[in-house]
């Protein structure tokens, strides 16, 4: 019985730290063995063991029949995926870049997020399309999107953005075992990242947040990437007194909103940092759910550190203004707070 | 199953997806069915020819002209009749209606309402029996206009590298709603799009069930031997336009008039009469019952409830 | 010379009210007729004239060179779209139901919105994609979504929703002249509807709302569709003594964020009705710019009155209750009042 | 032009290319380049002979591997290593990169990061011609792994039921990434695919200037004389892996060798040698030419100035 528990705490690790991309590669392997219906499919996965490495070894555990390299026909493989999921199987769907999930979206959004619902519940589509996306390494514009509030407006799509090897490995497996269909985004500067990872097996629940950082003068709230940053950021903060509390929201479909609002009670400032653009993006929908069901407890507007309004250029300078750094969490958190002093009748 | 009773099996099929959307015009035109109605009329032979020829434990999917596909697959006519009508005992609970209808468990894996959306998804169908081992053969149907898609060329490619059990039913009724194929197509027939997949593929007359059903069973072998996809392309013609409110003028009197000639139902009827040695009796017994059938089918979905609001909003509200 | 105008009064109409789907047809007849290089693109839009008799008329007056029937090859044909437009023409392209653009999106998003950034401004894509969507007659859940919010987070794209005849031609008129790329979205309810549409030339600036009813008591912010019905919910509310503002924000990028929050800091109350899903909308994203550029004029949290979050369902009754009516409004305006009396200190 | 004059400009083509691309993998190596580098070695006759054939009023399109292509359609040396360095000189200002340079005003409709989606927007391109009556043709280049993409055959379909002047240019490097074209197709000649769209195709020896030169003079023609698209489908191989840093070790080493044999600047070398009557020093002149004007725009390149932050956040923050 894997434990299913959702902080990192609870299971031992003994030490052992793996990376991102070797955890999400257990992952797999450890719910293909368990599970015959689980296979996995996309571009460049088998032979090559993805690009990213993420499939690496599992051609040669699995075989060709569960591990299944395609040609470039996006739309069609995941099509493929939603009708094999459809008939009872379990597939992983890979596409390389979130930002090719572009040529997909009838599947996703027409077939698989509507599926059970247009049956009556009689149909299940328990499929993971797993995608990576984000800026780094001068990739330019079609290679470093931030897309998650594409799928995270869409009513029947659970979206999943883990920041570390830990979460990374739980919510695969327990994305693979959902019902579905999942979104499991991940970021290509995480896949190097280390971190615990226990031996024994165990699950992390979708849907639930983890303060990564508990502090009691403002709330932030981050996801995938923007985690890490943040918590630097919230170490550098503590050095000026200023205390931190690093909500990782792990999950965006099903949000936790309840981690979420009673940190807000408490801290009475907010801070939501996001690699997308701002834009219609998914900070501003927390921002205006936190707003409603929190209005009496907020000192200050709630402040959004978000990507710029622009697709992310190639010269790598430009690409890393485009972006949220530490020193921009850091100012958009002073920011947050200033506002309350302005209230403040001076003494 | 002799002769005769498999004749009589088919005619009563065609019959009952001729009667089946002539009545369900009728409820549409009082008001009783609202949204897209595409019927099938004129095109049943191909929906009972192919379910005809494959086995229980294969899968079809269906388009959003799906009616025909779901009787001869085995549908109940209650709860189809239900689901147009949106009512609660459809096979959809209403959510679905016409464009949408499935009927899961039996391996019916629905209508869409993207045209040419389910082809990758029939592949998928055929890509987990392949992975289990199972010996199960996918029927795919669309039409013309579907072949447009790229996810057509995609998904066939894909079938074809992998020796998936799928047979692609493409009915070649000559009409992407208004749009006449040969004003989107520069060659005369679309199944030469499989040659340069290395697919195997042909034409065939799809108003004649008897061809439809031998050419599938033939097809439907080939695919449990594990050679891979078969192509095939069912030449037809709507009987009428392409949507309810569709009057079809721009439909050629004389081609309308040579596929109504070809009427597919007829056909049937006269296998029969002639190969099946009915009598005129026994065919207007299987016309009666199948009318019965769904004249009880029609009140069952009358008297069925709406959803249930409250439940809706139940669902709903507790869905993220 | 067009008058270069935003509200319905300044342009004498002389009585001549016509449908949302005419002024559509006016729109592009007047802009074929003056520029060449404007040309429309899509399936059935010729010989048929359009689902929607937009294009009606249109073969005949311009014939097959620039009114031009396609295949059921949606990606493509938007790609078409995009090269003929980098190369110098001006093509509307029409998506029969925005539910279907989803096909397209590589080329919408990909391509179209990042080609002039990735060229530093070389390139420019000046297209139109018309394309229509919302719930309506039991069109079930392919034929009914509301996708804005997926055009609405893309750096490059104007997004522009009309709501009445008049609007519906000036926008497009300026949006044709546009530089682009535009996403043009209409409302299925809305072609059959009537309004004053003056015969002498005109333009609705893209980014510029308009006040549609003025009011003191709370800002009512809708677009598409939502603005009808609005503006009939808020003459309800008149006779109840509730005194409303309803903008219709008529394009969503560039959004008018000023004629919002001036009517914001009048009121003090804000309720956004929005189509879509509430999760990840566009109500969300101005909630949130609302509530930083004016938090201390709030009173009470913004009230956004969405969508359910669900596909939408085939019987009409349950299509209903997915989707803001008058009633839902009525209550969502209540209710935002509501909350400043909580916090007024009893008598 | 006289012949020797002409494959003399033709090789100085092929050479530049060559010289480009392995001087730019040094400039990659030591950390001046980033993000992803598709060398075009080995590919080389494919864009000089397409390009040579072509008029200045014409349109080409690109790939993610394009540097080739701009080069052929006449890109200056300076600007395209400023933009694969990232500079403000670059012909993308430093925000496009290797992906997608563009020289829209010569009438390069740019590189493309998604694979396959350049089809289309070349089909726009001569669209557009079409309906300004304009005599122009669009060479799309693409290569095996772009077939698969739907666009591929959606598109062609467009261009051949509209008659457009559309060369499609495909480059068979037998490669997707590390993905064999055998494994993804279960005929030998992609060009085939082109078949079920009426559209004529044909292989070549896409390591022959000249075979693809002459090839494509021809489809230019049929093009403009409103025959509608071509697909040249141009069999070659990558002399190294797929990216700057794959080094390749999946490619059968006599594949390799037997194309590196077939070497397309050693070919186009010995055609000026012996058809053009060129002299070794007359070759040796063009050679040094060409490694000092690439020098220049290396020095051009590390010289110029990294693009502005400050202006470029002003761009930003004024867009919506
Ligand atoms: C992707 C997509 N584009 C357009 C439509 C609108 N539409 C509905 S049915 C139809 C015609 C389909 O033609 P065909 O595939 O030949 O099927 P038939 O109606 O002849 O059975 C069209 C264009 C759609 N549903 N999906
Ligand atoms: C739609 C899409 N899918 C996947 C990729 C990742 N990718 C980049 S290049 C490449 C291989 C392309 O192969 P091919 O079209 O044969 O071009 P070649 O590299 O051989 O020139 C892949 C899969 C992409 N860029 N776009
Ligand atoms: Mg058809
Ligand atoms: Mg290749």
């Amino acid at each position: 019985m894997p434990v299913n528990d959702t902080s990192t705490a609870t299971v031992a690790t003994n030490g052992r730290e793996i990376m991102y991309r070797e955890a999400l590669n257990e992952a797999l392997r450890e719910e293909m063995s368990r599970d015959p219906a689980v296979f996995c499919i996309g571009v460049g996965i088998g032979d090559r063991g993805g690009s990213y490495r993420v499939t690496v070894g599992l051609l040669e555990q699995f075989g060709r029949k569960r591990v299944i390299d395609t040609p470039i026909s996006e739309a069609s493989f995941t099509g493929v995926g939603v009708g094999a999921a459809i008939t009872g199987m379990r597939p992983v769907v890979e596409i390389l870049f979130i930002d090719f999930s572009m040529l997909a979206l009838d599947q996703i959004i027409n077939q698989a997020a509507k599926y059970r619902f247009m049956t009556a519940g009689e149909g299940r589509v328990p499929m993971v399309l797993r995608t990576q996306g984000g800026a780094g390494g001068a990739l330019a514009a079609q290679h470093s999107q931030s897309l998650e509030a594409i799928y995270y407006h869409i009513p029947g799509l659970k979206v999943v953005m883990p920041s570390t090897p830990y979460d990374a490995k739980g919510l695969l497996k327990a994305a693979i075992r959902d019902d579905g269909p999942v979104i499991f985004l991940e970021h290509k500067l995480l896949y190097m990242t280390k971190g615990p990872v226990p031996q024994q097996e165990y699950l992390v629940e979708l849907g639930e947040a983890e303060v990564k950082r508990s502090g009691n003068d403002v709330t932030l709230i981050a996801w995938s990437n923007m985690v890490l940053r943040s918590l630097s950021a919230a170490e550098k903060l503590a050095e000026e007194g200023i205390d931190v509390e690093v909500i990782d929201l792990r999950t965006l479909v099903p949000l936790d909103a309840n981690t979420v609002l009673e940190s807000v009670r408490k801290t009475e400032h907010v801070v939501i940092v996001q690699e997308a653009v701002r834009r219609g993006g998914v900070a501003s929908d927390i921002a205006s759910m936190i707003q409603q069901e929190a209005f009496d407890y907020l000192d200050a507007p709630i402040k959004i550190c978000a990507g710029k309004n622009t697709p992310i250029p190639f010269n790598l300078r430009l690409e890393a203004a485009c972006v949220p750094q530490e020193q921009d969490i850091i100012q958009a958190v002073k920011n947050a707070l200033r506002h309350q002093q302005r209230r403040v009748p001076p003494p | 199953m002799d002769s005769k009773q498999f004749l009589s099996e088919l005619y009563r099929q065609l019959y009952t997806i001729r009667v089946f959307e002539t009545r369900c015009i009728k409820l549409y035109r009082q008001g009783l069915i609202r949204g897209y109605f595409h019927p099938y009329l004129g095109e049943e032979a191909i929906a009972v020819g192919v379910c005809a020829a494959l086995e229980k434990r294969d899968y079809i999917i269906s388009t959003h002209r799906g009616h025909g596909h779901c009787i001869a697959w085995g549908a109940e006519l209650k709860r189809m009749v239900a689901e147009l009508l949106g009512k609660e005992t459809g096979y959809c609970g209403g959510r679905g209606g016409s464009m949408h209808i499935a009927q899961i468990d039996s391996g019916n894996l629905g209508a869409n309402g993207i045209v040419g959306a389910g082809i990758p998804i029939g592949v998928g169908a055929a890509l987990g029996s392949s992975i289990r081992g199972d010996d199960q053969v996918t029927a795919v149907f669309f039409s013309d206009g579907a072949a447009n898609n790229g996810v057509f060329p995609e998904a066939m490619n894909l079938a074809a590298i992998w020796d998936l059990p799928v047979i692609l039913v493409l009915e070649n009724n000559h009409y992407a709603v208004t749009t006449p194929i040969e004003q989107v197509c520069r060659t005369r027939d679309l199944c030469e799009r499989s040659k340069g997949y290395g697919v195997e593929s042909f034409t065939l007359d799809g108003n004649d069930v008897l061809e439809v059903y031998e050419r599938t069973k033939a097809a439907a072998e080939q695919c449990r031997q594990g050679k891979g996809p078969v192509l095939m392309e069912c030449k037809t013609y709507r009987q009428m336009g392409h949507h309810v409110n569709d009057p079809g003028t721009y439909m050629p009197k004389d081609r309308l008039e040579y596929y109504l000639a070809k009427d597919p139902v007829k056909i049937g009827r006269k296998y029969l009469a002639e190969k099946g040695d009915a009598t005129e009796e026994e065919i207007a017994r299987v016309e009666s019952d199948v009318e019965t059938l769904l004249e009880e089918a029609v009140q069952f979905a009358k008297d069925s409830n709406e959803p249930d609001l409250q439940k809706f909003l139940e669902e709903v509200g507790s869905c993220q």
